[in-house]
């Protein structure tokens, strides 16, 4: 039943009307090699095209490609896509495709309970089964009744649609990713003109690939049609989103494109010192292609070096930047507090992963605020700020510029790796209303001018502009005498540059927006309160126990150093402040610390987000399987 | 307005090395070789580490960083990639540059970025007071060896050549006129430029270059290098180098007139031996064996990583000369809600 | 007036009857060649010989040798020597030396009112005046009318005292501090045979220079009788000490004994990598001196290299230790993360000096106890314990290889510049009773064996002995399984896994004493609670303050994590908690976010330790120059 | 107990490299060499850092120990001076070894610690997915570099003699007979053996080694060197390496039998020659100019530091047999208070 594109322009549109969907989760999964990426980043581009709101959690392996058919070498790709406001990949899919018995043994247990589960029938040899671990066969036992299962010869059927392409076995086999897509559309009733669009493109110069993958799509399709194995189809009208225009954004692409338009505001040219390391790579690779906007990007020997680099860059007046992950962010600590001493304005960008040490590098976690705050010798304050979702990357990356360039210190951006390969819609802001970043340099003498001159009310120190005649001067780690500039050892002096240290920090909460409340505004019974990437599930949970009649309100925290100035008299409005986190009780212990408040804590140290329904049952009072220490 | 006089160099701060130290000295003939280069003040960087010797920067009336201990070489790639028209010089000790700075140094050296790195080798660590160094000979007894290091040391030239650097040269403190001739060199080379200065420290480690420093022994002792002349020493040049032979790469101590040895089978030098051989060969000649040879050991030219990160990004923006935000954030895939 | 030697073996006692004194306070000070750190150690050695308590504060500036005569090049050493028990070095001198006009500048201002000033007038001269920032000469003004002056010419007359030795002018001038010596000596009524048997064997192969020093300090002596310039002279009593055999111990040499004998108690060969920093390499040094109790010390390249190759060692069954200051443990803390994640016994000291960055390298700060809880990527818990005097390092680090090697961990020493440098009496502990410190070795194969299984009670991981047969395994930096010690990225576990490194640290607090309260045991007014070496300056003032009728208590923890077990109940007897640190409140921050008391901090970071009656203010509720912030 | 085949150093964990890596070749290649040494299997220790190639020692069923990024050679020096009866081996990446690691390498080198090390040298950043590395050809477009990389690379046997390494080897993963051989005298040699091994990664640097491990034309671009022997290559050894001249280290590619060239001109190898010139000059050849070497470049003896420390100990040991903290307690000033 091969049929050739042109006779397929036109796909029958499903059959029947199809049911109306307020929202949907699907996951696919498969071997690192099976392409589930491609597939996820696909469907979610067709469904952002359509106008829904959605969340996707990529969630890969460590291995580069494990082995085929093994349990460590399954890859996933979660995408819920809706027709209302979403904040979160979904708790648990309503459709999970495995593409091989690895696939199936690593996700089944979090597909819902009468979901749709489509199965790659070919790919159940004893083989596969013994390398995932089964004993027997889940497709000839009952382990599987509890859902609505759909094991299809996907391999046969994609080597039927392609048999006339003249590619090779190898080829057609990697176009099942691409039939299952298929399939897929029909289901959700999906145009499949994006797709085709994508693999022009992509396979330009491969024509018979592209060929290849052409039909598997619309073969995939048509199955779905013809076969008649759906008794439903579903669709999943366009979300009410603000007007504007969209794209969608991940967490690292808003976190680069950020620190490019900081640039631009400033009129600086940026730098960007890195090493690569999980999940921050994807960030240098980005500015790496952007340099037609003047970004330096310096793949270092280490992330010493990166940092390094870094400052000598922030020295002499360019947008400095360094990245990494928590282990190459240990190792940064020491040169950080170089630029803390020097008052030099650094932007330092940590992409979390699961530690401690190597960890689990492609899991996500939260557990670096406690390095940020305190991860170098000595007192040594910087500004800590964190995105909450995706695209907000975007906007905090301009932010920590301004704040380092304002007040001349270091900020640490704290990302994760839910948030660095998730992404979102984002509304593409008004370029010309972005926040402004201004760097304010010294480019000629003054008779009293010293490299520690402040500003009396930032308290930052002047930034003279490296080259210009007349300014020549010497900085570096020592302490420095507050009135000259020079080394001092007196103690009355480094009491005195503690606190100028500590008040640039503190000062800053002049400058950053008042914590909102979404809610109960006026205070109530329980509020959330939260940093980071785990915005979405709190933000969902509190929608929900609001329409379940609680009083719970939700607050985040996207400046953590210094916190916004309204936030102890926020806290006290509430009976209970409950503030979930992915490590042990990190903000919780700051603020139990600053505001003596029996915050309670809700922590998960598991590699991956909050599922809504744990924060819903925390908000319910139920025990939870974990309960943060107070630190 | 370029400044002219060494006084011009000076600043007013209080010289806090030991009386006696060579830093002194060094400090002297870089003040002296500045005016003479024709760059304004202004565009001249002093970056250091940590050490007695990275305290140099506070005495060059310059821009100046003192960083912390080892990361000087990281620091001025940043400022030299950023500002690719300052003259960027690293000031750097033994322990700054070869034990925790040495992969910093590698890393500078073979991406040959335009920077001048003046290494001061007192094989000590003069600061923490006297520990030994990764130049120290073996067997030095210090505060952490008390019955002697066992750590065979580095021979920084033999380093820097490992990584490929494109000038290497080497001078001493107390020789103000080649050391000033070297660091002349230095300034003129388009690339990474190692100089070590063998520097006394007459606290922790006295008298550490004496024997070939010592006034009336030292024709014998030192082997100046020139290129394209025989490697000839002593006092009347009358003793060379040469090598053992066409299967060995030996080198000989030879005595013109002896054995019938003539000028004709000294090696004659070629600081620009691409391959870096020649100058390898060199950096392991030292006393008692053979002199010690001092000046400009390599100079070759290739491009440098400054010029190379600037090129692509005038390459690129002259590529999309109409690069802006708008356009970044509105390419690719977008749609209207409306 | 020179004199033989031989004629001067009984010199004359001072005249009249010496007044009584309970104790006195005498700094030393002079320029860094001036000798003044061997002039205050063997007045120091004399005054304990004679039974004195004594506490002692050497003060040396970051140079090695400064430019003579300059401020920074000044160098001091002070001493309080007591009939009584005494715990700091003294708020204010009685007595100060001041060797030349920066001397005089830099420690003026610490002098008591009416207290004995004691100066070289010879080095008075108007270039020295000048480069001291004098504009006129003090010795000729009125500035000095508050103190007992007396100007001497000490060059002069340790010229003439040596005039017939033969030695250079040079080495005559290295001499004035044996004079100086001398004249204290007199004026303390103390006797010289210390000094001329450390000068007989320090000078053994030097017997002219022996000569002169002898002839000097003898003079001294003899000027202080013949001159009679002395209206008084003084008489301190020996101290009512614990009977016992005693000894001087500075904090370093202490730290480095203790390591010894803790690896002598465990059976196990002591290795030690370091890089030498400030104020820490002496620890080194004193290690390596100490091969024949089979210690091995590693001077690394670097820190990481020294934290790396001690990790090796640990992993391989040695006592395993690394030391460094603030900017080193910074760089040490991504390993130290990966000890923390193969759980091995390691112990890191940090020696803690004045930062952030380079800081003030040589003054005395503790402001890395953040760090050392917090200073690595990822939940990353370790122990923590902090020594609280100069003697009591020996016993904290026997403890710290105790708990160490008893649950697998890291544990962190810190310690500080003022304890490492700083001396006191010791009562030379019975070895026999020192405590067992215990490694458990697994050295034949088991059925179930694999490298993380624990101990049910400690939950600490078994010990391999690498190099056993049948026990080969593979451990690393990523996150294991609970049940097989292999590889897991699995979320339950990562969760469990946590939670177990966790609660080896929390299940230590059974193990260790509870603190104890010195004063009101059953609570009152006013707890002082305090860390490190901050616990002279605290006892001294309790004392005091309980003399003068306060209700005031001290309670000092050494162990930092876990905390003892009554802390909680402890802390809730009193009525205020009042935290003394040298920094801005790092233990008041863990522990008003543990307990949710209101504790306050005074909070002093001045590079240098906290005087009595600072402390003693703050209990009387006077406004301190510098409260702490909660963090 | 000595374990005699392959099969005993094999483990249960499932090999998690892409398949048709180049590192399952060295695999095989060190379980096969390794039940010929002689050494029981749990006196063998593999340490490694952070990379694709540092997952080797889950698959050695011997001691092993995943490390951090870089940090092998410190952690394995820690290692082998606490236990100098064992035989410790580092396995590292060209990323691992050369880029964060670099200054560990070249002090382990230094002190000749008797240690294994051998690099996998891929060209590239395998684990974090294809950027570019120290060793990568300049140019390189990566996903860090798409308009190409201008670093100079490392030629990482030059690095390792500018360290002084007392044996420097290269082999390549495919040719399993070499690599062996290659990997015993690795083993034999007492000291810091330092072994870069070419090691294709087919998904993001697939076949950087093609030009000279084809079968086909492998003979004429291959440089087997062996010790004592002429540097002669090609099918028939008709084609060598001669010296420029007795002025020029340069060498030169001839052909036996071309313009008067005879098997006398051709440089005899020596792996012994103490300056490491020799193994310098070598380490500069590559193709397409000259054939690649491979072999045993440098093989000489010096003190290794594992034997410096211990003998130190045993030393002080003798001198004081009866060490006892009493002792030391007691010992220097003390007085009675009663
Ligand atoms: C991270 C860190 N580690 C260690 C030190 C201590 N330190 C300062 S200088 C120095 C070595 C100095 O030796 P060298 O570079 O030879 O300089 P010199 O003083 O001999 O000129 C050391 C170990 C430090 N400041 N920072
Ligand atoms: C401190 C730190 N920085 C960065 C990383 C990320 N990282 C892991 S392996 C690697 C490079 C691997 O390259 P190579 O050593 O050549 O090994 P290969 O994978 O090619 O075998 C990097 C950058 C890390 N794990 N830790
Ligand atoms: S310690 Fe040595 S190197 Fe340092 S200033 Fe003094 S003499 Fe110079
Ligand atoms: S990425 Fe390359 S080096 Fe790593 S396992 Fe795959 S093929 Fe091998
Ligand atoms: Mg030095
Ligand atoms: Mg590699």
């Amino acid at each position: 039943m091969t049929a050739s594109p042109t006779q397929m322009v036109n796909l029958p549109r499903p059959k029947g009307r199809p049911v109306d969907l307020e929202s949907a989760v699907i996951r696919f999964s498969g071997d690192s090699g099976d392409g589930m990426q491609l597939t996820g980043s696909q469907f979610t581009n067709t469904a952002a095209l359509a106008g829904n709101d959605l969340v996707t959690f990529p969630d890969f392996p460590a291995e580069i490609r494990a082995p085929a058919g093994t349990l460590f070498g399954v890859s996933g790709f979660q995408l819920n896509f809706a027709a209302k406001s979403i904040y979160t990949p979904g708790d648990a899919p309503d459709v999970l495709v495995a593409m091989n018995p690895a696939a199936l043994k690593v996700n089944l247990s979090d597909l819902k309970t009468g979901g749709i589960l489509i199965i790659n029938q070919d790919a159940f040899t004893p083989a596969n089964l013994d390398k995932a671990g089964f004993t027997s066969n889940p497709l000839e036992d009952d382990s599987l009744n509890a859902y609505r299962l759909f094991a299809i010869d996907i391999g046969t059927q994609t080597e039927r649609a392609l048999a006339e392409t003249g590619l090779s076995f190898k080829e057609v086999g990697r176009a099942k990713n691409f039939w299952t897509l298929g399939l897929l559309y029909y289901l959700y009733d999906r145009p499949l003109e994006y797709t085709l669009r994508f693999i022009e493109q992509k396979f330009k110069s491969k024509e018979t690939i592209a060929e290849g993958n052409r039909l598997a799509l619309k073969a995939g399709y048509l199955y779905g049609d013809v076969s008649e194995i759906f008794q439903e189809t579903y669709e999943i009208n366009s979300a009410q989103l603000e007007p504007g225009l969209y794209r969608n954004i991940t967490g690292n692409q808003a976190t680069a494109w950020g620190a490019i338009a900081a640039g631009q505001q400033a009129g600086l040219p940026l730098f960007y010192g890195s090493y690569p390391i999980t999940p921050a790579s994807d960030v240098l690779h980005e500015l790496s292609r952007h340099k037609h906007f003047g970004v330096k990007t310096v793949q270092a020997e280490d992330e010493i070096a990166a940092v390094a680099a870094t400052i000598g860059a922030a020295w002499t007046g360019q947008l400095a930047m360094t990245g990494s992950s928590g282990p190459g962010i240990a190792l940064k600590g020491e040169a950080i507090g170089l630029a803390v001493a020097a008052e030099l304005p650094l932007v330092v960008l940590n992409v979390q992963r699961a530690g401690p040490s190597t960890g689990m590098p492609t899991k996500t976690e939260q557990a670096d605020l406690l390095q940020a705050m305190f991860g170098r010798n000595g007192e040594s304050p910087v500004a800590i700020v964190a995105p909450q979702s995706p695209a907000d990357c975007f906007e905090m990356m301009i932010e920590a510029f301004r704040l380092a360039l304002g007040y001349m210190v270091p900020v640490i951006v704290l990302s994760d790796g839910y948030l660095a390969n998730g992404s979102e819609p984002w509304k593409i802001p008004d370029v010309a209303a972005l926040p402004k970043v201004k760097a304010t340099f010294q480019t000629t003498p003054s008779d009293d001018f010293h490299p520690f001159q402040r500003d009396e009310d930032t308290l930052a120190r002047v930034w003279p502009k490296i080259g210009s005649p007349g300014l020549e001067h010497r900085i570096g780690g020592l302490e420095r005498s507050y009135e000259t500039g020079h080394i001092s050892y007196d103690p009355d002096n480094h009491q005195r540059m503690t606190e100028v240290r500590a008040k640039k920090i503190e000062g800053m909460a002049r400058t950053i927006p008042d914590l909102k409340v979404y809610g109960s505004e006026q205070g109530g019974d329980i509020l959330l309160l939260g940093w980071g990437s785990t915005f979405g599930a709190m933000r969902q949970a509190t929608q929900i126990g609001r329409e379940q009649g609680l009083d719970v309100s939700h607050a985040h925290l996207r400046y953590l150093n210094p916190f916004p100035r309204n936030l102890s008299e926020l806290l006290h409005r509430f009976k209970r402040v409950i503030v979930p986190e992915m490590n042990t009780g990190q903000l919780l212990m700051l603020l139990r610390s600053r505001y003596l408040i029996p915050a309670e804590g809700l922590n998960k140290i598991e590699g991956k987000p909050f599922r809504v329904s744990e924060i819903l049952s925390a908000i319910h009072g139920e025990k939870n399987k974990s309960r943060g220490q107070p630190w | 307005m370029v400044a002219v006089t060494k006084k011009d160099f000076q600043t007013d701060q209080e010289v806090r090395w030991c009386p006696g130290c060579g830093d002194y000295a060094i400090l002297a003939s870089v003040q002296r070789v500045m005016p003479t280069l024709g760059i304004p003040k202004e565009k001249i960087i002093f970056i250091s580490g940590i050490g007695c010797s990275s305290r140099f920067p506070y005495y060059m009336n310059t821009y100046g960083f003192h960083t912390i201990h080892g990361r000087a070489p990281a620091i001025a790639t940043g400022v030299k990639v950023s500002n690719p028209e300052l003259s960027v010089w690293v000031i750097t000790g033994d322990g700054d540059a070869l034990s925790i700075g040495g992969n910093h140094l590698i890393h500078a050296l073979r991406r040959n970025i335009n920077i001048k790195i003046l290494m001061f080798n007192n094989r000590i660590y003069g600061l923490t007071k006297g520990q030994y160094s990764p130049t120290s000979e073996p067997g030095k007894k210090t505060k952490s060896t008390p019955m002697g290091s066992i750590d065979q040391p580095f021979t920084p030239l033999s380093v820097a050549l490992g990584a490929n650097a494109s000038f290497v040269a080497r001078s001493v403190d107390r020789e103000a006129k080649h050391l000033e001739m070297v660091l002349k060199r230095a300034a003129e080379h388009k690339g990474t430029a190692f100089v070590e200065i063998f520097q006394n420290c007459n606290v922790f480690n006295d008298g550490a270059f004496l024997h070939f420093t010592t006034k009336g022994t030292k024709a014998d002792t030192q082997l100046h290098i020139q290129h394209g002349k025989p490697l000839l020493f002593g006092a009347d040049k009358q003793r060379g180098i040469r090598l053992g032979g066409l299967h060995s790469l030996t080198p000989e101590v030879v005595t013109l007139g002896e054995n019938g040895v003539t000028e004709r089978d000294i090696l004659v030098y070629d600081e620009t031996d691409t391959s870096g051989t020649l100058p390898f060969l060199l950096s392991k000649l030292e006393p008692p064996v053979a002199p010690i040879p001092l000046g400009v050991f390599r100079a070759i030219e290739r491009p440098t990583y400054d010029e190379g990160v600037n090129a692509q990004v005038a390459d690129a923006q002259n590529k999309s000369p109409d690069a802006s935000i708008e356009k970044l954030l509105k390419g690719g895939d977008t749609w209207v809600v409306s």
